[in-house]
């Protein structure tokens, strides 16, 4: 008792909890849960983003696809790391991604359709994952939070890449801005699904925000989110496909429409476009990457080495 | 100029065409450190290319292929997008399909030494190139290179003497690659005009360096070098009858480099008046 | 006309996508009686894509894209060359990548069993299509479905009756395909104005006999019907906040589809004024 | 002896030599190594086409190679067929096949560059082996030659097509033409390696001859071929890549150049272009079809069925 009222004064001052520090049992879960779930995610993410590295149409645009999917891979590092502070192994966690046990983000699990869906991603995808990041800079679980700065920072930067495809191909031809528009089209109603189910749908949140690991409700952080894209997407000439929204002069913030929770629900138990896609790519992987993983022990064992690279 | 420009077009293919092949590796690599190095090698030799790329155009304009007019495709795209397999440059070893880690381990290992020695001629202040801007790609190009050749010694080291089944992988996938590496060493007329010219390096005259570089992994590693014989055929030059080894220099490629062009150029080609 | 050429176009696509998966297995199958069979089944498929993409040109030339002026290209291959992937009405069912052998059988099981359904509507004096083209080439394709049916049915029992390996695959081959199931009965709109009009037939319509051949084959071969639920998400109609099930036919695809048109169409697309 | 000479008596009067009659261990052997050979040809000779049927770029090309493609595997099971009429199963062939102890036609150890390619290996790669093959259909093992009479028919057919397919290119663009003479600069020496060496390096003819197995030497068919194609590339518009070739008023023939023989023998000897490619793609597809085959003979010794198909 001691020592949780200790823990949650730290909570209170803002202050962070590091790997040694005692936390109760259920923080450790939640954080362990919640850290995985954002590392898999960086992981997963890098699919359908790289599945059209082949192809990008330009040199200039494949180096900058490779890059930003590279720092997925990256975030994913650093994410695996801070999950390792709290005594759960790489190997264990991508154990229980590949079979189905931990989840990801959503979004991935749809499809990417056309290069303008590399753009979409940047400014949508990435800025909703921003604006539901940039309050986990400061969240209780010091390694945590200490990632999610860096990430922040490169995401930022993924989403000005985003935004500008989507600029210059708006500047292109006839059929490039019907891209652009059907692939916002595509992407505007899972990015809103990105902050979770409605507040009052949203069990966990209480205790989260409580422990300082969540600090925003999943309809705020929405909110936001919405208000940020609207004059974005004005700029970029597009139109998001939501009749309901509309600027509420009274509130200072837009009213709109509510995505189709019962997908979210479907897309969440497995049931998306490319769920089983997903796991069976990174499945794959780590299976035919077995023998190397194994090889590369073995090398560090016997010979003394640090392993292959 | 002209023979400037094929000579760059022939070394930035080399470098398009593998940072292609490695880009395949992105999100299927045995483990996220190595899904991280293959991409940055795919990303060194992505930006070689750019510059390779640039001034072959800005060195003959006309190898440049021609779009509708009014078309904002910069040069390095139009080069690397609106080509057919029959007109890159390339050596076969670029093109050859992904195998394993293994393979792709000793395809590096080959392509990175050999390479890296062209290059460093091209640099160095007693042999460089008479073409400033060829120079200093070539000098950035070194650094580079260094570090894909220790990735790949690295990792051949490793599966060597890992496990039993990582050394039958890799020797599988040097067998697999080795036919390839002699055409790295013939020298294409390209070539010889820009050794001449004192842009570019005669391959045949690294030749020996580089195989002792090689001979040092192989033998750090305990493996013997292939006894394979280098692929033949398929040269089309009328009444040239001797062995044509130097396949991709001419534009004779194996079957796989239309595939990896169909997806390569697949949305470029879509729109020759885009802008992305 | 343009409702019975949209008809058309899904009949046709769907007919031509799984032609083009069904040809990857030429000189890839178990043996050669399989690798005709395939050969054969991605023939007749193509067969008929032919007819209904021609049928559809003729119903409504707007549909077909437009080329430089004088080209040569035929209308069909306009349709099946130079549309996106976002412009192809096929299922999705046609669309997933090859698996293995079992999965291919599980899918042509699935798909000849529907299309036969609707071609014997679109056929049989009693409900013909008031298009006496349509009627026709559903006609002729009856009879090759029938094939295909078999073919998969009694692949479908000797791989769930061979060794247990074969049984295994072959149930991982259905609990893959079965989530684009349900896609198939899905009535979208042009469906729904084609059968109004007398030429097309809604698909809701003969799912219960689908459904009851299907269970034949699944009673016969001790398999259960798998309990996985439909694909969902990713509809794009503004908002339309059921769940739009028949996304091939609004043409929202798999990833895959793209990556199979690239390369269906790069030489086609490389040459638009080609003669072939 | 009697028996010897009972056989050769059979073969003198051009009768045909069946499976049930005895005939000399050499001459069995023979006629396995070739016909198997031929049906291995037929099977490998799938791939460099197959390839391209995805690619086809108008739909009726589709049909046709894909239709041309599969009568090759018709071929290589009537051939598959006369094999075991000498005591050899398909499985030992197939396997002698990937192991690389029996070899196939040479020509296939070439690439396929381009669409053109699918015409030239029609007009001369059929050309060639149709020369090879009507004087087969006269051979002495029965089962082999009225196997060649079918054959024959359907190859002169994949022929025209191909021949047609370059003509029609040869109307279109100054692309496409270019397409065609470089495919067919490509193909022509390897086309005249196809009837083998030249006579004098050929060891095994003159028992061949003598056994009604061959009935034309290679020199005399490579003559053939050369003489029937010069008019057809002229009527097509091309260019033979030989700057010997030419009409010998007094031979009442042309004069030709001969092929790289040293290239020959080492295609031969597995050093070839795809060699290594083919014979690993026809292994791969034998291995993945393992189980298939495993599963029908399982289901037709339990349930006393006739296999799946």
């Amino acid at each position: 008792a001691e020592l949780e009222a200790r823990f949650q004064a730290v909570i209170d001052r803002k202050d962070r909890i590091e790997p040694r520090d005692w936390m109760p049992d259920a923080y450790r879960r939640t954080l362990v849960r919640q850290v995985a779930q954002h590392a898999h995610s960086e992981i997963i993410g890098m699919q359908p983003e790289g599945g059209w590295i082949g192809r990008a149409p330009s040199l200039r645009r494949k180096a900058i696809l490779l890059a930003k999917v590279q720092d997925e891979a990256g975030h994913g590092l650093y994410l695996y790391s801070a999950a390792e502070t709290l005594g759960v192994s790489r190997q264990e966690l991508t154990e229980a991604l590949i079979s189905g046990r931990q989840k990801y983000s959503s979004i991935f699990n749809y499809p990417t359709l056309s290069y303008a869906d590399m753009g979409t991603i940047g400014w949508l995808v990435d800025g909703a994952a921003i604006c539901n990041q940039v309050p986990l800079c400061r969240t209780s679980f010091g390694p945590y939070g200490r990632a999610m700065i860096r990430i922040c920072k490169e995401e930022s930067f993924h989403q000005r890449q985003g935004y500008e495809l989507l600029t210059t191909m708006m500047r292109g031809t006839d059929e490039q801005r019907a891209m652009v528009q059907e692939s916002v089209d595509r992407f505007w109603w899972p990015s809103l699904m990105m902050f979770g189910p409605p507040d009052d749908e949203s069990p966990n949140t209480a205790q989260s925000m409580a422990w300082g690991v969540k600090t925003h409700t999943n309809d705020e952080l929405r909110q936001r989110f919405v208000d940020m894209s609207v004059p974005q997407a004005k700029a970029l000439g597009v139109t998001l496909p939501d009749p309901d929204l509309v600027w509420n002069e009274e509130r200072g913030a837009h009213d709109f429409g509510q995505p189709d929770w019962a997908e979210f629900w479907e897309v969440v138990k497995g049931n998306g476009p490319c769920n089983a896609q997903r796991v069976a790519h990174r499945k794959k992987a780590w299976d035919d990457g077995a023998w190397v993983r194994e090889a590369a022990l073995a090398f560090a064992a016997h010979d003394g080495g640090t392993g292959g690279a | 100029p002209a023979t400037l420009a094929t000579y760059c077009l022939m070394l930035g293919d080399d470098a398009l065409v593998l940072s292609q092949r490695l880009g395949e590796w992105c999100s299927n690599a045995p483990d996220l450190e190595e899904d991280i190095a293959l991409s940055n090698i795919a990303l060194d030799l992505l930006g070689q290319a750019r510059l390779l790329l640039a001034r072959a155009a800005a060195a003959d304009p006309s190898q440049v292929p021609a779009l509708p007019d009014g078309s904002p495709v910069p040069d390095e795209d139009r080069l690397a997008f609106f080509r057919d397999a029959r007109q890159f440059r390339n050596v076969r070893l670029a093109e050859v399909p992904n195998g394993d880690f293994a393979q792709t381990v000793v395809r590096i290992l080959l392509f990175s030494s050999w390479r890296l020695a062209l290059l460093d001629r091209l640099s160095d202040p007693l042999t460089r190139s008479r073409d400033a801007v060829l120079a200093a790609v070539a000098a950035k190009g070194v650094k580079e290179l260094t570090y894909h050749r220790d990735f790949a010694g690295r990792w051949f080291l490793t599966l060597a003497r890992g496990t039993e089944e990582s050394r039958r992988r890799l020797l599988a996938g040097l067998d697999e690659l080795w036919p390839y590496w002699a055409e790295l060493f013939e020298t294409h007329d390209i070539e010889r005009a820009a050794a001449l010219a004192g842009v570019g390096v005669d391959p045949a005259g690294v030749a020996a360096d580089v195989e002792a570089v090689l001979d040092q992994v192989l033998m750090a590693s305990g493996v013997d070098r292939p006894v394979l014989p280098p692929v033949v055929g398929g040269h089309d030059d009328p009444g040239h009858h001797e062995h044509a080894a130097h396949q991709g220099r001419d534009g004779v490629h194996t079957e796989a480099l239309a595939e990896l062009l169909a997806e390569m150029q697949v949305v470029a080609r879509a729109h020759p008046r885009g802008q992305w």
